[in-house]
């Protein structure tokens, strides 16, 4: 050891400042937290591979599903290579059915998501920001909640004619407002924190004041809110379809076809089976993808 | 005089780290601890530099993530390092060695009364029927200050200040008669005049049952009032230890330094006080030499090099800095340290 | 209190009016054919038709039906049923109907408590082992998949399996496993969720720590800290859920031909049964509501921050 | 084996009533049919024999009829104890009282109205009174005149006799519907006619069984009559109806053994070949029940009304649908076997020389014809198009716009071909198959220039479409009601109560008057004759195929039950014989053969 | 004594008083408070938790309503309605340092913002340039790395946050801080910088401070005056070494005396005085707001008075 040792180091203040974080980016970092649950990104891979793949299959593929066979041997047949899932009772072919039924499923669910959601946020952090807003939009909750949503759902589509945008309608008419519940109560714990405060006293307005101290912290709800209301609005689809509300006919949809193979589930299994397959996996995936999100865009859980 | 006391717990080496999604985080790096019988010992340092975490490997108290990964706890003829079943720690937890923590707030099951929160420690631990363990509980709620026992006995915590509930907590610490009470900085959330209060109230708690205290604070004043002796915690590892006018009249670390003078109450009106800058260390690094080298101004160059050892500055006072070595050059104090004595006898004398 | 409660009661009234005012509503907008048996509706004459919907008010302005509708319910009249079971008095269905879901709500209830909250504490105390990944699992399934499919293959395969009846026959006891089970599934995940996630989260607070470090066993904290506390914020929505049970289950009743109320305002909307639909409306509305405000009640009752909000910030403000 | 003792069946969706004179599904016919016994029944093999009237006879010109009740027949009640009250020559006067009460709502009353004489005026003269109309009575005088100007009458206690408007020899044929069934007045006067039938207390009972249980919305149960006056004929002990309105699992149900009896759709019976449920398959009788396609000559749709009511085109449909391709769904084997190419079923009307109404040389014909004939299809549809656009494919005098059918559909019409026809159907499965290939069949018989819109009604086929017209073609039904061509052919004259297309053929009206005044049965089925080749020829309706003739599986030993085409005779259980197995093929078609042999003397 | 009357009076609340609703009771948490700040003091509010002072520096600043009395700022009351430009003015040339920077900041934001959110809202520069160039001066101000825009809060350690949050009070460039308890969340040893920025942006600036706290050791270092409040009630005002020298009432001298001083041997002969207000005896006569000395305020009715001074 040198006697230098023993000599003072040079020393600037400054330097000391210096944080030991590097740049930090928050959608970089949700995504790189994401991808590092195995599960969740392949499901995520998965479900990607399937929405991809119902998307392009009626670009891909020419196969009419709704074309009828008027050759009734080509009714009900079992899967083969002619037909990798079968045929179903008019011999429509049900791979490309489950594949058009896919994508309006997911058309569907994501629209009435995206209605939902969007509605909701907004009338959320408005709910739970202006305050005088609070008695009477908790009066609409309670309204709306009250209404069973059976009787909810039948009657618009009851009253409107069955098709895609009376679910959407329907769903989203009603769906905005548990959405909006829950983002009303993060806002209220938000709206008096703090930095809130500080806004105000900075004279910010409100819309920067939610779009920008509110809005960010209710990322992980709003991304676990569309997970949640996508599974759910595909089950809406199939509980309409076994009430008889569902989409018209002509529509394929995955809701159609579970109703379909289900009456005939017990003598050829297969017409159940297989859009029911893919109707879980896609289900399941986007929920459990939804939450591994909404819990990756938490940065509690960044590091 | 040291000598002649009994060592209760000697802490040997200890380094705690945590495993933090993939990472490892040392907490505690190498930090050594005696404790007598009887004393209070506090330690001192700022926010993260291992307090908590220290105190709490002592009751096999560290998160589910935490682990000792080195060092000696030894206690009664037992290395508490080495226990690994929960079974072991039941027998230390709360009649051996109980704890006090920060917030009073938080530390008191808010759907169960205070009678059964004392009550169920006393029937567990001292082996009490309901009837004994209730007059008992009542007994401790009076000693610690609280009036009108009888009534509070049944009352939920929420209808407790908070000094209140502080002093409940120290109740059910105290009513296992432990043979050592860690206090993790128990006033920090109250008030002065509180705070003083439940300082005194400790006091007469330890006087009357001979247990030994680990104080943990950074509030100096609180040191000053209720420890025999004290050591200081930089970032993981205990930088000074001594009695408590040693480390406060004659401190020797540079970050002891630091910390005595950035006290207000030194400062003089009108002239900037004493700042430490930068920030601590980040603990998911290996640390280079001293911690607090990049953050003193009267850095050594072996500091960046080299980890100093322990320097004995009396029979009951050591420091780990360079600047004990004898071929370090003579550093002194700021001079407000050396003001301190006077000062506080001084200008502190509040009106009276 | 008693203010208090006075004031949730008449909130909650006021909800329930509003609700039904809404559906009523809806309900002029389905067209008016919905009053007439089918057999009325051909066998009358326009004019015929006019005057009977006259005759049962229907072209009245709608506050005055309304008036009518709320005047008769306050007398315990609720009208009859038109087009479902036609001239059947709405009571006579309810009394017929509700003890089935009643029933088999009670019974699906006990065990998705049961069972949810064995599920929750199974969950919890195993977090993240494979006992905590199972779970959840059940419940990502039981939650994402349409339940129509799952409790279609129950009912084919168990009772193919077991060799039980396919439908529910009230004197044979095997017949009310599948449906009361079936009925449980979304409960005890939506318990077993719930559960853990709030033990998960007792588990973390500073009073079970601080209990640890007194030198409570685990089981003992468990038991008496842990899961005591995780339960309260359940309770809450314990009455809705009971309250609920009479409005059944569209899906299971239908499959397993239970003659409870799960079908019947589907039914009674699709066949523009208006009298019936208002009702059970209204039904559902006051239940709804009630199992809300007991809900609140109950809270206080068992969390004594609540009960005593209002006591406890006026001591805090008096104290020093 | 031993026999079993108890017969189960399904049904998909609660009764309304058991007020048996309001029957509006089959399984109201059901309970109704084995409840209550009318003056005669079918026997067997289908002849009317005794049943609460010992004998009877008739006037020289079928125009007076009395019967001579069987004595000291008791009502029972839903206990199946005997009641106080006797079945009295009155409780017929009563019961024809009863739906002569405009009130009453009794829907299918129309039948009987021009039979009965002076029925007919009693019933409006009520009507009108109640629409407010000065008839110089009032609703009392009205009432009171029953006795007097309806012909129904109790000579003496066991003595009913009821007067005609015209020579009705059929008349027995009306006697097995619930119009003619009794009703005993001081129950219904303790009930209060508005809750009659409305629970099994408010009934009470004449026929085999009696009304044990019935709990809505899942089972109705009935249980032997041990008071019945021909209780040795019944051979099963209780009848147990339960909905199931899921019918997806019935056929799982019947092989489990939980009910004795299920038909089957053609996919079903396709899945079961190679099972041993296979050889259980048997094609159950067809009934006398038509079902045809009806087209909507007044649609709000301007492209199928200009083309339907294009004989052309109609004819084109006629020959086009290939009726045997959409039964093969039901029925996959052999489809032909249940089409009905005349309106008037077969093996029911016949003249005094016995010979069956549909042999007349004109329907004959049309009998054994094969209508599905695709060459000519295209003719006729060619010839339509030439007819009604202007050759570049645009519909004359149609403007594009939007037509409004909701709920059931809405049609952007675009005035050009190919031509959007709107078919209305019921939800169900089969249902909806058969509009999914009748549509596919269409477009590929006409090229896709008939292009079939679907829509679905939910519930109920009348209120929601055919009475607010929103269909352009559907298939309709009707049941048989009497021996005679009128009973369907009447109702489908310009504003007959099933011309649900709103048509107008005069030569066809015309036709069905001419008929409807001879007396002797051969002309009058002569001139019929003519009427309904007119309804054929011009494609008016489509006839396209009988009802029954299911495919089912059943523990019902066959030709055991009453056998009849009309009223309630099809669901009577009396007489009926289970066995432990289900039947097989072969065994029926051992016992029809038997049957038939047995049947020929007759 | 006259030339300081003679100083600008910055801010005078005048009989404050802001109520709380509980439930349906209603509770005065600041109960007819009254004070002035001259321009360029420090003045500072200590007491206890709960005694208001936080409910005081809220209502200065218009986030609660005050019940009674009067807030003027140069004059002009700023506690009612005020135009939208007096707004502006006030909410310009008055700005708060926040108790906690863990809290007050929003973690969702880049420095850049937060620092810059005031400058957006009065449209405080002309360019993108102008607004860095402001952003990185201020930051250097409070000795924050002008590169530390670009981050976000949770990089930051205590200290550095709450520097944060006096950049981006400063950059206002105001008259008047509030500076509620700005100090109590942080760490000893970064409390010192703190304390230092603050007064040396008094001297460079000219600032002028409303200062709270309850650690009085750090209010005589910093505050010209104090205000001593005690139960939404200012029991004693003086100049801060007079309150330290000569402490009147007894709430004053229990605060004193429990101050935990960093010395061993002072601390072993502490003694403790605990203030029990039922030693006052204001059931006939209500206590007056009195000057015992010059410019030395106390709360106390004539008897105490007599007695207090006398000591
Ligand atoms: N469960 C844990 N997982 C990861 N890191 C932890 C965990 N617990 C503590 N740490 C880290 O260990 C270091 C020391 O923490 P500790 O709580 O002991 O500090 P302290 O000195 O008690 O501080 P304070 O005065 O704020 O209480 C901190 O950097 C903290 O982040
Ligand atoms: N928004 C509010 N609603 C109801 N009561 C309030 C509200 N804000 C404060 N209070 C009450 O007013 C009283 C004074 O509170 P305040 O926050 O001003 O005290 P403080 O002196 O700042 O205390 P601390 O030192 O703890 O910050 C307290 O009793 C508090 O509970
Ligand atoms: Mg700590
Ligand atoms: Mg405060």
């Amino acid at each position: 050891m040198s006697d230098d040792a023993f000599t003072f180091a040079p020393w600037n203040p400054e330097a000391a400042e210096e944080t030991g974080y590097s740049h930090y980016s928050y959608w970089r970092s949700t995504f790189r937290t994401f991808i590092k649950n195995r599960l969740s990104l392949t499901l995520l891979i998965i479900m990607g591979v399937l929405v991809l793949f119902s998307l392009l299959y009626p670009v891909l593929a020419s196969v009419d599903p709704n074309k009828v066979a008027l050759d009734s041997s080509l009714w009900n047949r079992r899967p083969d290579f002619a037909h990798i899932f079968g045929t179903d009772g008019l011999g429509r072919d049900i791979w490309a059915r489950t594949w058009y039924g896919t994508r309006t499923s997911i058309l569907l669910a994501f629209t009435i998501a995206f209605f939902d959601v969007g509605i909701g946020v907004v009338a959320g952090a408005l709910w739970g920001y202006v305050r005088k807003s609070d008695q009477i939009m908790t009066e609409i909750y309670n309204v709306i909640t009250n209404i069973p949503s059976t009787v909810y759902l039948i009657l618009l589509s009851y009253i409107m004619k069955p098709g895609f945008w009376t679910i959407v309608i329907a769903m989203s008419s009603r769906g905005w407002i548990t959405i909006a519940r829950f983002i009303r109560n993060k806002v209220i714990s938000l709206r008096e924190s703090e930095y809130n405060v500080a806004s105000r006293c900075l004279g910010t307005p409100l819309n920067r004041i939610l779009g920008k101290n509110i809005i960010p912290f209710l990322v992980s709800i709003i991304i676990m809110q569309t997970a949640l209301t996508i599974p759910y609005s595909i089950g809406a689809e199939v509980f309409l379809g076994f009430i008889g509300l569902g989409l018209p006919l002509d529509t394929v949809s995955l809701g159609n076809m579970v109703n379909q193979g289900r009456s005939n589930f017990m003598l050829y299994p297969f017409q159940l089976t297989w859009p029911t397959v893919i109707l879980a996996v896609i289900t399941v995936s986007f929920y459990i993808v939804g939450n591994k999100f909404a819990d990756a865009s938490d940065p509690k859980n960044h590091l | 005089m040291t000598e002649t006391r009994e060592k209760i717990l000697r802490v040997e080496d200890v380094v705690i780290r945590f495993n933090l999604r993939g990472k490892e985080l040392t907490a505690v790096r190498s930090a050594s601890l005696d404790l007598y019988k009887g004393e209070t010992l506090a330690i001192v340092g700022e926010s993260g530099s291992g307090k908590s975490v220290f105190t709490k490997s002592f009751l096999g108290m560290l998160d589910k993530n935490g682990r000792v990964a080195s060092g000696n706890i030894l206690f009664e003829g037992e290395n508490l390092a080495e226990f690994t079943r929960e079974e072991q720690w039941l027998k230390i937890r709360g009649r051996k060695i109980a704890m006090i923590f920060q917030d009073p707030m938080t530390a008191l099951n808010p759907l169960k009364t205070i009678g059964e929160q004392i009550r169920e420690v006393i029937t567990l631990h001292r082996g009490m029927n309901r009837q004994e363990a209730r007059e008992e509980a009542l007994a401790m709620l009076g000693k610690v200050g609280i009036g009108d026992a009888a009534q509070r006995y049944g009352q939920y915590p929420h209808e407790f200040s908070g000094g209140m509930r502080q002093r409940v907590v120290i109740a059910i610490a105290a009513a296992c008669r432990p043979d050592i009470l860690i206090c993790d900085e128990p006033t920090t959330a109250l008030d002065v005049t509180i705070q003083a209060q439940i300082l005194e109230n400790l006091k007469e708690l330890q006087r009357e049952m001979g247990m030994s205290i680990i104080f943990i604070t950074h509030d100096l004043g609180v040191v000053a009032n209720v420890a025999d002796r004290v050591a200081v915690m930089y970032a993981g590892e205990i930088v000074e230890y001594g009695r408590t006018p040693e480390v406060f009249y004659d401190p020797r670390h540079p970050y002891s330094w630091a910390l005595l003078a950035s006290l207000p109450q030194l400062g003089e009106k009108g002239e900037d006080l004493y700042t430490i800058h930068g920030t601590p260390p980040n603990l998911f690094k290996e640390i280079k030499g001293d911690a607090f080298a990049p953050r003193n101004p009267r850095a050594l160059k072996i500091d960046f090099e080299e980890a100093p050892p322990w320097f004995a500055v009396s029979d009951t006072h050591f420091a780990k800095t360079w600047l004990l070595h004898e071929s370090a050059p003579e550093v002194e104090a700021p001079k407000i340290i050396q003001r301190l004595k006077e000062k506080s006898l001084k200008g502190l004398d509040y009106g009276s | 209190m008693s203010r208090y409660i006075v004031k949730r009661i008449l909130q909650s009234l006021l909800t329930v009016v509003i609700v039904v005012i809404a559906v009523f509503l809806l309900l002029r907008l389905m067209p008016t054919s919905g009053y007439f048996t089918r057999d009325d509706y051909i066998n009358m004459t326009e004019e015929m038709r006019s005057a009977y919907l006259r005759n049962l008010g229907i072209t009245d302005p709608a506050v005055i039906q309304l008036q009518r509708f709320f005047a008769g319910v306050f007398r315990g009249d609720l009208g009859r049923s038109i087009t479902v079971y036609p001239k059947l008095p709405i009571s006579t269905i309810l009394a017929e109907k509700v003890p089935y879901s009643l029933w088999f709500g009670l019974a699906s209830m006990f065990i998705s408590v049961t069972l949810g909250f064995g599920l929750g504490i199974l969950m919890a105390r195993f977090k993240d082992r494979w006992p905590d990944h199972l779970g959840t699992a059940y419940v990502v399934a039981v939650r994402a998949i349409p339940s129509l499919i799952y409790l279609f293959l129950i009912q084919i395969w168990v009772t193919g399996i077991m060799r039980w009846p396919m439908v529910f026959y009230e004197d044979r006891p095997v017949t009310w496993i599948l449906p009361v089970v079936s009925l449980s599934l979304t409960g005890i995940a939506w318990y077993g969720i719930w559960l853990r996630r709030f033990m998960v989260d007792e588990e973390n607070r500073d009073y079970i720590k601080f209990a640890r470090s007194k030198g409570l066993s685990q089981k003992y904290i468990m038991r008496h800290h842990v899961l005591r506390n995780a339960v309260v914020p359940l309770v809450q929505y314990l009455p809705v859920q009971l309250l609920l049970t009479i409005a059944g289950s569209l899906i299971i009743e239908s499959i397993y031909s239970i003659p409870g109320m799960g079908g019947l305002l589907v039914y009674a909307i699709k066949q523009q049964d208006n009298n019936l639909v208002q009702v059970l409306v209204l039904i559902y509305a006051v239940l709804g509501v009630a199992g809300v405000f007991v809900g609140d009640l109950l809270m206080a009752f068992v969390d004594p921050r609540i009960r005593l909000a209002e006591k406890k910030k006026k001591k805090e403000a008096l104290r020093v | 084996g031993e026999t079993p003792d108890q017969y189960r069946t399904t049904y998909a969706t609660e009764v309304k009533t058991l007020n048996y004179f309001l029957l509006l599904d089959t399984t109201a016919l059901r309970v109704a049919a084995n409840t209550m016994d009318g003056l005669v029944e079918n026997d067997r093999y289908g002849k009317f024999v005794p049943s609460l009237a010992e004998r009877w006879d008739h006037n020289g010109d079928f125009t007076e009829w009395t019967f001579y009740l069987r004595p000291g027949v008791k009502w029972v009640d839903s206990m199946g104890q005997e009641t106080a009250w006797e079945v009295t020559a009155d409780d017929f006067v009563e019961g024809m009282r009863f739906i002569a009460e405009p009130k009453n709502g009794i829907k299918n009353v129309g039948i009987i109205r021009k039979v009965i004489s002076g029925l007919n005026g009693y019933y409006w003269d009520l009507v009108d009174i109640d629409d407010g109309v000065d008839i110089g009575k009032t609703r009392e005088e009205a009432l009171a005149s029953f006795d007097s100007s309806v012909g129904v009458s109790a000579p003496d206690k066991y003595t009913v006799k009821y007067t005609l408007d015209n020579p009705t020899p059929y008349f027995l044929s009306y006697l097995v519907t619930e119009l003619f069934f009794p009703l005993e007045k001081e129950f219904l006067d303790s009930v209060g006619a508005e809750d009659f039938g409305t629970t099994k207390e408010k009934l009470i009972f004449t026929g085999a069984y009696y009304l044990a249980d019935w709990q809505r919305d899942k089972e109705i149960r009935l249980a032997k009559n041990e008071h019945y006056w021909d209780a040795g004929t019944v051979n099963v002990g209780e009848i147990s109806l339960q909905k199931v309105a899921d019918d997806s699992i019935r056929v799982q149900m019947f092989q489990r053994g939980e009910v004795s009896a299920t038909t089957l759709q053609g996919d079903q019976v396709k899945a079961l070949e190679g099972t041993k449920w296979a050889e259980n398959v048997f094609l159950d009788e067809k009934s006398s029940v038509t079902y045809w396609f009806a087209m909507n000559y007044t649609s709000d749709n301007p492209e199928a009304r200009a083309f339907i009511n294009n004989v052309n085109f109609r004819k084109a449909l006629y020959h086009g649908i290939d009726r045997a391709k959409l039964l093969e769904l039901v029925n996959p084997y052999e489809p032909e076997a249940l089409l009905r190419n005349t309106i008037i079923p077969e093996d029911v009307i016949f003249d005094e020389n016995g010979q069956d109404y549909t042999d007349y040389p004109l329907l004959k014909e049309v009998k054994e014809r094969r209508t599905y004939d695709r060459e000519l299809a295209q003719e006729y549809f060619q010839k339509a198009v030439d007819e009604l656009t202007d050759g570049n494919g645009n519909i004359k005098g149609v403007s594009p716009g939007t037509v409004d059918m909701l709920p059931i559909a809405e049609i952007k019409a675009d005035g050009k071909l190919p031509v959007q026809i709107l078919f209305v159907h019921p939800t169900d499965p089969t249902k909806t198959r058969e509009a999914l290939l009748l549509q596919e069949m269409l477009r590929d018989t006409f090229d896709g220039q008939v292009e079939l819109v679907l829509g679905q009604y939910v519930d109920d086929k009348y209120n929601d479409t055919i009475k607010p017209r929103r269909f352009d073609l559907l298939y309709d039904s009707f049941s048989f009601k009497y021996a005679d061509p009128m009973a369907q052919l009447g109702r489908l004259v310009t504003d007959g109560s099933v011309n649900d297309g709103q048509y107008s053929f005069p030569e066809f009206d015309k036709l069905v008057e001419e008929a409807d005044g001879k007396t002797s049965l051969t002309d009058r089925y002569e001139i019929f004759s003519r009427a309904e080749r007119f309804l054929i020829d011009n494609a008016v309706i489509i006839p396209w195929q009988a009802g029954g003739g299911a495919y089912s599986m059943d523990t019902v030993v066959p030709f055991s039950t009453p056998r009849g085409g009309f009223g309630v005779t099809r669901f009577k259980y009396k007489g009926m014989i289970l066995q432990q197995n289900p039947i097989t093929a072969d065994q029926y078609k051992m016992l029809e053969k038997a049957f038939r042999a047995d049947l020929a003397p007759n | 004594m006259a030339a300081e009357d003679k100083r600008e009076i910055l801010l005078e609340v005048k009989n404050l008083t802001v109520d709380f609703k509980l439930g349906r009771r209603k509770f005065s948490a600041v109960d007819d408070v009254s004070f002035h700040i001259y321009k360029g003091e420090t003045f500072s509010l200590v007491g206890e938790s709960g005694s208001g002072k936080t409910t005081v520096s809220r209502a200065i600043m218009g986030i609660h309503q005050a019940s009674q009395g009067d807030i003027l700022y140069k004059g002009e009351s700023v506690s009612g309605n005020m135009t939208g430009s007096q707004e502006r003015k006030f909410r310009q040339s008055v700005q708060m340092i926040f108790q906690d920077p863990m809290a007050s900041l929003n973690e969702r934001a880049k420095v850049d913002y937060i620092v810059s959110e005031g400058l957006y809202n009065f449209k405080l520069f002309k360019g993108e340039k102008e607004r860095k160039a402001k952003v990185e001066r201020t930051l250097r101000k409070v000795g924050l790395l002008p590169d530390f825009a670009s981050r976000f809060p949770h990089e930051f350690s205590g200290g550095q946050r709450q520097r944060i949050g006096i950049a981006r009070a400063l950059i206002m460039e105001p008259e008047f801080l509030v500076a509620d308890e700005p100090i109590s969340a942080l760490d000893v040893s970064i409390r010192a910088q703190i304390l230092n920025l603050l007064n040396k942006l008094k001297k460079e600036e000219d600032l002028t401070y409303l200062f709270i706290a309850h650690d009085l050791s750090v209010v005589r270092l910093i505050s010209d005056r104090i205000a001593v409040i005690y139960k939404g009630k200012i029991v004693e005002l003086a100049e801060s070494e007079e309150l330290f020298r000569r402490p009147l009432h007894p709430y004053t001298k229990g605060l004193l005396s429990a101050i935990p001083l960093p010395d061993p041997e002072s601390e072993k002969n502490k003694n403790l005085l605990i203030y029990d207000p039922s030693i006052h005896d204001y059931d006939k006569v209500p206590p007056s707001w009195c000057e015992a000395y010059p410019g030395h305020w106390v709360l106390a009715d004539e008897r105490e008075l007599d007695l207090w001074r006398r000591r």
